[in-house]
């Protein structure tokens, strides 16, 4: 007991607090970082979208790329797997319909998975 | 028996010198040799790839006699070093208030000490946000008091430059000064206040005649402090204004470092450097004469 | 068995000689004290021994072993110093075992020794603290402990009570010597205290200047002081001293003084001051022996009373004496003020003479 | 000494304060929120922060290589400065013919500003080879002239009768450095681990001038040079300025009290 209390110092407690928290993210991490990205695309009004195409773009500090792109199934939902960034764009196309905003989201870190609580709306005559 | 006496010397002799070796060592590498090499360099037409020629005092006929730019960075080398006062008298000003008795004064000390561990390149990047044309704080607020119709674009104009500049070093370093000066009001034995006041001097009198007085050697160091770093300020001006708007923040280091490894005059950056040196020496002799060689009488603290 | 012996010991720092030729033999448990105003020599005959010092010139032996050439760890010694020199960073247990672990003793015995030590000198409680957890009484307990734990055949204390309050010393002294009583070894003592030297030594070595003044027993160096110096330096309040002259045909000897007065010289004594006729001499009187007259086979004298110090058992009084001052200690008295006469008398027979010349004793 | 009321000198040291963390909640504030130019006045107050600007900084540039960076110089440099400075620091305190000279030489030395010299110490690290390492970044700041001083003070300060105490305990020479002279420096050894951290953590100029590998680059280079690549008004560039700033903080408030004895001791005799 009395051996191990010199260990009971400020800069330990610090360094130690921010050795495990940089731990724990990282496991946190390790668990969820399989770059699943999952949604739905719905139409103007609301109803689900098959066959729509989704974009995955990857957005760096200085260029927007497009990077993946999958199609959804007839309830509408999509499921892209193994992404590699940390901040996407996606966009839904149909072309019978139109296409949704290029909307961006921003992951805490590379690869993480996303599930979109709010579906990509289409709207009409936006390319 | 003296022959063991002076083998146990031999030993002792031998293990000062070895641990006086690396230091000398790396001070010999660093600090001699280059003045040294500086010394003879600036004698000498002489690039990386060409073979030195002996070049007399060209360099420093150039500099004295054609180099405005020279000029230009030794004067903005004296006004950096003459607002060393500006930050001093803040400085004092503070440590009076800190030193005064009340709950709190750590803390308070730490935030006003805080900005002078922080790295100056970050300082540097803090403040050219601060003085952002557009959105910087500063224009918003001479803005909101209407002080100026439109943005002062402070780092980009040949009139504000130099004293933005300066103003981002006195934040850095009057945590710093506030220390020392602490530190030499702390050392004030209370008790001569309390003579004075049995002798019915009156606040100012005490500030006058023994706060001041006795606080000379912190002051005086504070300002040798202030001329090494308008010598040694790189990190801020590189970071800032890169010694622009045409030269209007250009200090001597900043001058030597874009004459040497911008432009790869060494040999020209060699004489610059050692006028640089002839006058810091010079500086450091006039202060020393100046304070009576109380240079080091802060030992003290 | 083990005395110390110095033998022409020498020390020069430079072209400074500080110790001149010293010669002393100390017995096998013997109690010695070198005492002497600072810079004497004392400390640094006791570092010659304790091998600290090198020594110049001579050499010293510990029992019949030249030390000269000797680590410290290897001279069979412990010292105790006046600043106590514990190890700050170190408990107390630790700065008593920490000679006997260079010595790589077995762990059982270290503990056994220093529990000993720490029992003798009832410290056993304080051995997990700090050394500056302690107070200067207990600090000065340690480094006592330190030297006991290495059972060494020579004490060397180096001034190791100088550090105290007076109350305090009296009490440590007192057990330094009841430590000499238990543990048995022979004691070097440093201190220019002569109260100390008084009180514990066997011998006592006065030095001046490097050179041994006297040595002989307290009672001897306190009633046969061998010249100025030493009758001066041992007893407190210290010997009054006057200059004056034996003159006057036998019968009728007198001993004259500067300011043209005379100090009758009873018959009985006569003999022992005529030796010393027509010659300058310095009369050293300790305080004590001045009597109230009437009474005593003394000189008479009355001199004006300038300071009066009662100090409870007994009373100072400063006086003139042809140009001296001098004091006398006396029973507590009343009644005295500074200013009236004080009619005294001079117990003759306990006084010193010494040649004013040499300031030896004649 | 003046009796003003407390309320006037805690309001005084408050607006002082105040001015001191503008700067440091301005740039806060802007790593959280980003800002955008257009809008005019700019928000006092963060809206809508969020952290995705550290996440920025952390993937596009190499941040963890140059914290390593930086940590690799800073540990050659702590430990150089202690060893070294502690061995000249003890040599000092020694009889030696030359002593007098070789503290001329220190003193002159300190004399003698780094700036001065960087066109031949690039030219010397050259020839030894190495530019673009960390021991050619570590080296000139590996012994300090004001800290070897420090050291020597701090042995002086030992009593002499604690190191003959030693001796007579029978302790060699070479560990009475280890066993009692060490241990009892240990405010010198904190002062010299504290300044000559914040010396090389701060570093600028020299390894501006010797390191020219992407891959050695500490924490201020690549601040400086983050600046000069991404637009300034990102909120990337103030985040990664606060990441920087945040290790040198934290140890100057764990260590404050170190810091400033060993900046007074260090400046006072500087």
């Amino acid at each position: 007991m009395l051996r191990w209390s010199f260990l009971l110092n400020r800069y330990v407690v610090t360094f130690g607090t921010i050795a495990v928290a940089a731990a724990l993210w990282n496991l946190y991490i390790a668990f969820n970082d399989d770059g699943i990205v999952e949604g739905r695309v719905v139409g103007p009004s609301g109803q689900p979208v098959a066959g729509a195409e989704v974009i995955l773009s990857e957005r760096t500090l200085l260029v927007t790329e497009p990077r993946q792109r999958v199609t959804t199934d007839e309830a509408g939902t999509f499921t892209i797997t193994g992404h590699r960034y940390h901040r996407v764009w996606l966009k839904a196309v149909k072309p019978e319909i139109g296409a949704s905003p290029q909307t961006e989201y921003r992951l805490y870190f590379r690869g993480a998975n996303l599930h979109l609580e709010e579906p990509l709306r289409l709207e009409a005559g936006a390319s | 028996m003296a022959f063991a006496i002076r083998k146990k010397r031999t030993r002792e002799l031998l293990l000062i010198w070895f641990f006086l070796a690396p230091s000398l060592l790396i001070f010999a590498l660093y600090r001699i040799i280059p003045l040294l090499w500086n010394g003879v360099l600036s004698f000498e037409f002489w690039s990386p790839y060409k073979p030195a020629e002996f070049a007399g005092l060209y360099h420093y006929e150039e500099m004295i006699l054609y180099d405005d730019v020279f000029w230009q960075s030794f004067w903005n080398t004296a006004v950096f070093m003459a607002s060393a006062p500006i930050g001093i008298l803040f400085a004092l000003v503070i440590a009076l208030l800190v030193d005064t008795p009340i709950r709190g004064r750590n803390v308070y000390r730490t935030i006003v000490f805080m900005s002078y561990p922080v790295m100056t390149v970050a300082v540097g990047i803090i403040w050219q946000w601060l003085y952002n044309e557009d959105v910087g704080l500063i224009n918003y607020i001479l803005r909101s008091l209407g002080m100026s119709g439109r943005g002062i674009p402070f780092l980009n104009s040949s009139t504000y430059a130099l004293p933005a500049v300066i103003v981002a070093s006195i934040w850095q370093v009057v945590g710093f000064y506030m220390i020392i000066l602490l530190t030499g009001l702390q050392n004030i034995p209370q008790s001569l206040y309390e003579a004075a006041s049995i002798d019915g001097a009156s606040a100012w009198q005490r500030f006058k005649r023994i706060t001041l007085p006795l606080l000379r050697p912190s002051i005086f160091l504070c300002f040798v402090i202030g001329i090494i770093n308008s010598f040694t300020n790189f990190d801020l001006i590189y970071v800032m204004t890169d010694g622009g708007p045409s030269h209007a923040t250009e200090l001597l280091v900043t001058y030597i470092y874009r004459v040497a490894f911008k432009l790869g005059q060494f040999d020209y950056a060699a004489a610059l450097t050692i006028v640089n040196f002839a006058f810091f020496v010079f500086l450091a002799w006039l202060a020393n004469r100046l304070s009576g060689g109380e240079a080091g009488a802060v030992e003290s603290t | 068995m083990a005395g110390v012996s110095l033998r022409k010991v020498v020390k020069r720092f430079g072209d400074n000689e500080v110790v001149h030729g010293v010669d002393l033999e100390i017995r096998h448990n013997e109690f010695v004290v070198l005492v002497g105003p600072s810079g004497c020599g004392k400390s640094t005959i006791l570092r010659m021994i304790a091998g600290l010092e090198e020594i110049t010139a001579g050499e010293i032996a510990i029992g019949d072993r030249v030390i000269n050439e000797l680590a410290p760890k290897d001279r069979d010694i412990a010292m105790v110093f006046q600043d106590y020199a514990l190890y700050p960073h170190l408990t107390v247990f630790k700065n008593l075992s920490f000679g006997l672990e260079m010595q790589k003793l077995p762990t059982a015995e270290i503990k056994d020794r220093v529990e000993h030590a720490a029992r003798i000198l009832n410290i056993t409680q304080f051995l997990d603290r700090k050394p500056r957890q302690l107070s200067g009484g207990q600090r000065q307990r340690v480094a006592m402990g330190r030297a006991i734990v290495r059972r060494p055949n020579v004490f060397l204390f180096d001034e190791p009570l100088s550090n105290l309050d007076a109350k305090l010393r009296t009490q440590m002294r007192t057990e330094i010597k009841k430590l000499h009583q238990t543990v048995q070894t022979t004691v070097i003592y440093v201190t220019h205290d002569q109260i100390e030297a008084m009180t514990l030594a066997d011998r006592i070595v006065v030095l001046r200047d490097g050179y041994i003044e006297q040595i002989g027993s307290p009672d001897e160096v306190y009633n046969r002081p061998n010249s100025v110096f030493v009758a001066g330096f041992i007893g407190a309040p210290t010997m009054n001293f006057v200059r004056c002259r034996a003159e006057g045909g036998d019968g009728g000897l007198a001993l004259r003084l500067a300011d043209g007065s005379a100090l009758a010289v009873s018959p009985a004594l006569q003999e022992r001051f005529g030796r010393h006729r027509d010659r300058e001499l310095v009369l050293g009187i300790r305080p004590e022996f001045f009597q109230l007259v009437p009474g005593g086979n003394g000189a008479h004298i009355a001199p004006r009373i300038h300071v009066v110090e009662p100090l409870g058992s007994d009373t100072l009084f400063f006086f003139d004496l042809a140009g001296s001052e001098v004091v006398a200690r006396m029973p507590p008295l009343t009644g005295l003020e500074p200013g009236d006469p004080l009619p005294l008398a001079i117990d003759m027979d306990k006084t010193h003479l010494f040649d004013a010349e040499t300031e030896k004793a004649v | 000494m003046t009796r003003y009321p407390k309320w006037a000198i805690h309001l005084g040291l408050a607006i002082i304060c105040t001015l001191m963390l503008i700067p440091f909640y301005w740039v806060l504030k802007t790593s959280l929120t980003g800002e955008n130019i257009f809008s005019y006045p700019p928000a006092i107050l963060p809206e809508n922060p969020h952290l995705f600007y550290y996440v920025d900084v952390w993937y596009s540039i190499p941040f963890f290589r140059y914290l390593v960076n930086s940590v690799v110089v800073s540990i050659i440099v702590v430990v150089g400065n202690v060893v070294l400075n502690a061995m000249a620091g003890y040599a000092l305190t020694r009889d030696f013919t030359g002593k007098g000279s070789v503290i001329m030489l220190f003193l002159s030395c300190m004399m003698i500003p780094f700036q001065v010299t960087i066109i031949p110490a690039y030219l010397i690290t050259k020839e030894l080879g190495l530019l673009n390492s960390h021991l050619g970044m570590a080296l000139p700041l590996c012994s300090t002239i004001v800290c070897i001083f420090v050291f020597k003070a701090s042995f002086d300060a030992i009593p002499k009768s604690l190191i003959d105490a030693a001796r007579i305990d029978g302790v060699p020479d070479w560990m009475i450095i280890f066993r009692i002279m060490v241990p009892l420096s240990q405010s010198a050894i904190a002062t010299n681990i504290i300044l000559a951290f914040i010396w090389s953590w701060n570093n600028f100029l020299w390894p501006l001038i010797i390191i020219r590998d992407n891959d050695m680059q500490t924490l201020p280079l690549g601040l400086a040079r983050f600046l000069t690549v991404v637009e300034d008004t990102t909120g990337a560039l103030y985040a990664f300025c606060i990441m920087v700033l945040v290790p040198g903080l934290m140890i100057f408030l764990l260590a404050q009290k170190q810091f400033i004895a060993g900046l007074t001791s260090g400046a006072a005799k500087g």
